[in-house]
């Protein structure tokens, strides 16, 4: 898209100045300051807290990956996926199969986390590639890819037997696969295992500043431009000349790697995986957490789903048996009242006194 | 007799399984294939058919009545829910699914608060008849009945009666019926409700033959929806031979290879007739696939 | 002249409805053309055979000397042909100036994207809707703004499907002018309309569908006075 | 395990580990804390609320009698909703925030398979108080539930006595019922009888017409039903009216989801049942139990194996803390390798094994008569669990941390 005369550093300048758009919300330098105080904020967050606080934050960071990747599949390309979890999953028992058979040395494990996100993308593109190439549209989306995600569920549970191993991993059925090295950093002397703690946190707090950065670059340039557009009218996208399929299939295998990414931070943070990851309970968390944060911006789904994370966590810590109920209840209150997400609505709300007191 | 008696038995299991999958998606095949409201809370609306049906026969009312009630309760709370969330939704059917699964959870997690984990069963009625040396349960043959009686019930509610005939005009051209003076709000109203009490029914129906707990609807709703899906929009062209079709694959494959395949085989199956038939059957046997 | 578009023996059935009957039909390079006849005439299927959205039972179309029979819709585009529908396909929760930027950024980027955008705001008279949400554009705006990212493709060929529908008399001359002002830049254009008084404004020539065929063609004042013409429309007046 | 590894979380967090690895030594007066997982809410509720129910009497009667060593007994309690992830938060949160001195948590072995490597990188304590398929080899769990070496050596010979050699397994399609049929395949096989039948249902199936015509198709002298979940369980009235009128004998019903009292009679009539306590047991210490149980949960429906399993879980733990004199694990653990752990509670008398840390029982043969009540034909006294210790785990010498199955036993030492 960028024209050959372009040097190298306005190549850099116009990949920056896509970090606005009309794509994302929030723009200009109150924007970025507060995003600078928030990340700063992160960054200082483990210095006064626990460790138990910390590992659970890290946690939450987990599980954003694949509520981004979801909202760029649903919010931004239009596609409702009720099957990311069949990528986290996929994802997770590949990170456990690769280290389990290559061991944690070397940094193999951080080889087994990109190739467990390969793997997980790669299945997304196969799957895309067959529904939006087979003209699958709408709702039927939904269904195909819980389909796929129980399919693999239902087939995973009875691998319990001794026969079912890959190598030296036993994928151990219903009961999940456990015993896979933790994300290990290759060290002078001794690595380093990276468990749910602050080395932990740190590196998932760069991994979601990149992503989200990363997202923001992408949503803006011509080619979230199209998947806006699609999102809109995709008739009207493929009377422009663009392949519609080619992007929702792109878009969706983007959508399936982030949720890939997830699982296999999941399956390296808990050291265990399950097939019940990717049941009809799991695969609706995820577009809970994007529908209450706000599904067409990239930055309120971020943020409403560690809202939506740590919110439930609590609830069920303080509410006990209530907290299915307020859960429940939470959602019939975003559809009914805020439906463009309660983040977004915030945020929306945030924006407009500012205005006026700017004015 | 050997003979007659495997045809038999091939004919029960494939008649077992086609009026479950006929009795459990009925209801979701109007709210979802009529309203295009995709339904998550079905499976409460069936659990809350099964526990009012369970209640009513055990504080004394004839089995058949207290079927009946839970079809009732449930179309009323139907008509209740449309009221007060659905309505708000038409125009946003992604929403309709987050707002129905909220409504789920509150459903499954209020029925185990109030209620307890379980609930007394009533137990299967009418006991069981024997062909050659294998018996077979009688209630099982009522219910491949009640599902005929079901679809037969159903065509005639939609395509010869008034109430059928406004309500698919309500839904397929809303202000046209409007400017003829429908009260459209009400039809949607009524149609959502007689989906929760097909719902309800199937609880109903179901009830003597299974645990009662909270989480029951679950078992329900994963082979209603497929069988909806693979029927396509028009439930009557699509919904009984896609029911009829889901039945024998997945009795057959249950048959010959275990319990497993016949899953697997059912979701395996909806995946690839959404690829190969967009439009469903009913889509297919209308020729106008789009 | 040449033909920029030539179609043979184009036919078209779904189940016992034949919605193009072995249509030849050409149009030369340059040509305002339009295309009439009376509802379920076929002239929405003849568009979509040539958009490629429906796949043709038999025949061929030839498009800038090449046989474009069997590519898809998003190629056909890429040929060089554009098309502007009925009700406005425009993207409603995006501005006016993302409309025009999902419409050109395929083969413009950096200012001379700014310029172009810049150029259709004014061809559009839309400048002072830069940043409103399509959506919120009146009806007329709506169409125009279409029209905007149908050209702004610099296509060969411009498709249009009853581009005055629920237009003003004064919007419906505005862009009977625009349609004008196109023609000259050298865009062939065929448009499919009801408004006979629209047709007498832009078309040169007219071709007369029926029932899935090609009943006659000509000038407007041939085809106003032809009998067959006068009967079809009166014979269907109920429709 | 790579737990002893140096990490770099633990360095930076340094101060929140001392706190965990010092809590006993400045707590030695403070209550002791006592961490419970278990679902509260979601598809196991039915058999686990229970559980909590009977972890707070025990609590009440112990702080009651002056604690344990003189300290009082605090319960920290979550709800872990039937969701293996959640287990994965709250044992992190239980060992690492609350600082807990021992955790009794999960039902499901999935929900046990979560939280081990936790417990292990925190090298915790945790009891599970679940009968299940057996094998866990760990240092740091100590296993009150039965497990398939006490219940099918006891169930299956005594059935085929009774019925005859012809057996039909019916398990649900994971784990458990893998590994149980693999149990009951290999007992039957020793007794000289024959498999003629089996089948594995997966999890969330209701529908059973096809199973029972299965069923009915062999010369299956009784059906073994390892079915678990409230879906699986529609098989009994499901093969009651098809009138299916073999014998069942099973190792999980009953004992914990009390299907006897949830289903109408006679679905489950003649199913025979191994378990090492249910309430209908009429002995003069479980009358004891079941009263005092009552009067503390009026309401409480039944109490099952996994009740008293608890109950006498945390009388043992009470026991070993004050034979340790302290909370201390590795004392905790020398205690219990002195293989003199017993405890005389509700179901009779009951030791931890040293080698496997699974615990013995008295072994109860419930049949369900057609008005569903309960009878008991045979009672085995101290049945111990063998397997895991024959078969090569000794945790007084080494600390695998592995679950190991018949067929994917302990590497050879």
């Amino acid at each position: 898209m960028i024209s050959s005369e372009t040097t190298p550093r306005s190549r850099t300048r116009s990949l920056l100045a896509r970090l606005e758009g009309p794509q994302t919300m929030g723009r200009g330098p109150a924007f970025w300051i507060a995003a600078a105080v928030a990340i700063a904020a992160a960054a200082a967050y483990p210095l006064t807290a626990d460790a138990w606080t910390v590992g659970n934050a890290a946690y939450f960071l987990i599980w954003t990956f694949m509520a981004m990747g979801l909202g760029v599949v649903w919010g931004y390309a239009g596609a409702l996926s009720f099957g990311q979890t069949a990528f986290f999953g996929l994802a997770g028992y590949a990170y456990g199969v690769i280290t389990l058979n290559l061991g944690a040395a070397y940094g193999l494990t951080l080889v087994a986390l990109v190739l467990a996100v390969a793997i997980g993308g790669l299945f997304a593109l196969v799957i895309g590639y067959f529904m939006f190439y087979g003209r699958i549209q709408g709702v039927f989306i939904g269904i195909v890819t819980l389909s796929v995600t129980l399919v693999l569920e239902t087939f995973m549970a009875q691998t319990a037997g001794p026969q079912w191993r890959i190598g030296e991993a036993r994928l151990n059925g219903f009961n999940g696969m456990s015993g896979m090295p933790p994300l290990t950093l290759p060290w002078v002397g001794e690595d380093i295992a990276l468990y749910p703690g602050p080395s932990l946190y740190y590196l998932l707090l760069g991994l979601v500043v990149i992503c989200y950065l990363g997202l923001r670059i992408m949503l803006n340039s011509s080619f979230g431009n199209v998947l806006v557009a699609i999102r809109e009218n995709p008739h009207r996208v493929g009377m422009l000349g663009y392949d519609v399929r080619l992007y929702q299939t792109l878009a969706f295998a983007i959508g399936g790697a982030f949720a890939a990414l997830s699982g296999a931070l999941y399956t390296a943070w808990g050291q265990y995986i399950t097939p019940s990851s990717m049941g009809l309970t799991s695969a609706a968390l995820p577009i809970i957490w994007v529908a209450v944060g706000g599904r067409r911006d990239i930055t309120a789904t971020l943020i409403g789903t560690i809202v939506v994370l740590a919110g439930f966590q609590s609830l069920t810590i303080y509410g006990s048996q209530y907290a299915l109920v307020v859960m429940g209840a939470l959602l019939l209150v975003t559809v009914l009242v805020a439906p463009q997400g309660l983040v977004v609505g915030a945020m929306t709300f945030l924006g407009r006194i500012f205005k006026k007191d700017k004015s | 007799m050997d003979l007659l008696q495997n045809v038999f038995a091939m004919l029960y299991q494939f008649g077992d399984t086609f009026a479950f999958l006929v009795i459990s998606c009925a209801g979701l095949a109007v709210i979802f294939g009529m309203m295009g409201v995709i339904n998550l809370a079905h499976g409460e609306f069936i659990m809350c058919g099964a526990y009012v049906t369970a209640s009513a026969a055990r504080a004394g009312l004839p089995l058949p009545v207290a079927i009946l009630t839970g079809a009732l309760v449930a179309g009323a709370v139907g008509m209740l829910v449309e009221r007060m969330v659905i309505r708000h939704l038409y125009h946003r059917p992604l929403d309709s699914i987050i707002a129905t699964w909220g409504i789920s959870l509150i459903a499954t997690q209020g029925v185990l608060i109030v209620l307890g984990s379980t609930m007394q069963g009533i137990g299967t009625p009418l006991g069981s008849i024997e062909v050659g040396s294998r018996s077979y349960s009688l209630y099982r043959l009522v219910l491949m009945v009640c599902a005929l009686g079901l679809l037969g019930g159903l065509y005639l509610l939609f395509y010869h009666s008034r109430f059928g005939v406004i309500a698919r005009a309500t839904i397929q051209k809303p202000h046209m019926a409007h400017a003829l003076g429908v009260n459209t709000g009400r039809m949607y109203g009524l149609t959502f409700g007689l989906g929760a009490a097909l719902a309800g029914l199937a609880g109903g129906l179901y009830a003597p033959t299974m645990t009662m707990v909270p989480t029951m609807g679950a078992t329900f709703i994963v082979e209603s929806f497929v069988t909806v899906v693979v029927g396509g929009a028009d439930i009557f062209v699509g919904a009984a031979p896609a029911a009829a079709i889901l039945a024998l694959i997945k009795a057959g494959l249950t048959a010959w290879y275990g319990q497993l395949f016949g899953q697997i085989g059912l979701l395996v199956t909806v995946i690839l007739v959404i690829r190969i038939l967009p439009g469903g059957l009913s889509g297919w046997l209308k020729g106008t696939t789009r | 002249m040449t033909d920029i578009l030539r179609v043979q023996g184009l036919r078209k059935a779904f189940g016992g409805v034949v919605v193009a009957n072995g249509i030849d039909f050409s149009l030369s390079t340059g040509a305002m053309h339009c295309l009439i006849g009376p509802n379920g005439a076929g002239k929405s299927s003849f568009f979509r055979l040539l958009l490629g959205e429906h796949a043709p039972d038999a025949g061929t179309i030839i498009f800038d000397g090449s046989d474009i029979t069997n590519l898809r819709s998003f190629q056909r585009i890429r040929r060089g042909i554009s098309v502007k529908f009925q009700v406005p396909g425009i993207f409603k929760a995006l501005s006016v100036r993302q409309n025009l930027e999902v419409a050109f950024q395929d083969h413009l980027n950096g200012q001379s994207l700014n310029t172009k955008i810049h150029e259709m705001l004014d061809f559009t008279d839309l400048h002072a809707e830069e940043t409103t949400p399509a959506g919120n554009l009146s009806h007329g705006q709506q169409q125009w703004l279409e029209i905007a990212m149908a050209v702004g493709v610099e296509p060969k060929l411009l498709l249009l499907d009853e581009p005055t529908a629920g237009m003003s008399p004064d919007e419906t001359r505005k862009t009977g002018e625009m349609l004008h002002d196109l023609n000259a830049r050298g865009i062939t254009i065929l448009a499919v309309e009801h408004d006979m008084a629209f047709v007498e404004q832009i078309a040169r020539r007219v071709t007369v569908l029926h029932f899935g065929s090609i009943f006659v063609e000509g000038t407007i004042a041939e085809i106003i006075d032809h009998p067959g013409v006068q009967e079809i429309y009166l014979g269907t007046a109920d429709v | 395990m790579t737990r002893n590894r140096p990490t770099l979380a633990g360095l930076m967090a340094g101060a929140a580990m001392a706190l965990v690895a010092a809590a006993p030594a400045f707590a030695q007066d403070g209550p002791i804390r006592i961490g419970v997982l278990e679902d509260q809410s979601g598809d196991f509720a039915a058999a686990t609320m229970v559980k909590v129910h009977a972890i707070e009497l025990a609590a009440k009667e112990i702080n009651d009698a002056g604690g344990i060593d003189g300290r009082p007994v605090e319960l920290v309690i979550y709800d872990t909703q039937s969701d293996n992830r959640r287990y994965q938060e709250f044992m992190r949160r239980v060992l690492q925030a609350d600082n807990v001195d021992v955790v009794f948590a999960g039902f499901s072995s999935a929900s046990r398979e979560a939280y081990r490597p936790i417990v292990n990188q925190f090298d915790g304590l945790a009891f599970y108080n679940n009968q299940y398929e057996g094998g866990v080899c760990d240092n740091n769990m100590i296993v009150t539930g039965a497990v398939p070496e006490q219940q099918f050596s006891t169930l299956i010979p005594w059935m085929m006595e009774e019925y005859g050699p012809n057996v039909y397994t019916l398990a649900a399609d994971y784990n458990f019922g893998q590994i149980s049929a693999e149990w009951v395949r290999q007992i039957v096989e020793e007794n000289g009888g024959t498999m003629v039948g089996e089948e594995f249902i997966p999890l969330g199936v209701s529908q059973f017409g096809q199973t029972i015509q299965n069923i009915q198709a062999t010369e299956a002298d009784f059906v073994v039903t390892l079915l678990v979940g409230a879906a699986q369980a529609s098989y009994y009235e499901q093969a009651a009216s098809a009138n299916v009128s073999l014998p069942m004998a099973s190792s999980v019903n009953v004992g914990q989801g009390y299907e006897h009292k949830r289903f109408t009679p006679p679905s489950l009539a003649n199913m025979y049942v191994t378990t090492n306590y249910i309430e209908e047991i009429d002995t003069p210490a479980s009358n004891d139990f079941v009263e005092r149980f009552r009067a503390m949960f009026p309401d409480e429906p039944y109490i099952n194996q996994e009740a008293a399993n608890s109950y006498i879980a945390m009388n043992l733990y009470k026991q070993m803390v004050e034979r340790a004199g302290t909370t201390d694990h590795d004392a905790i653990r020398s205690v219990l390798a002195e293989g003199d752990v017993c405890f005389e509670g509700p179901s009779g008398n009951v030791c931890l094994d040293p080698k496997s840390q699974h615990m013995s029982h008295t072994i109860y043969l419930a049949k369900v008569n057609d008005d569903h009540s309960i009878s008991f034909p045979k009672v085995w006294d101290d049945i111990k669990p063998y397997w895991l210790g024959d078969a090569g785990c000794d945790l007084t010498q080494n600390d695998p941390s592995a679950q190991y199955t018949p067929s994917a036993p302990p590497p050879a030492q």
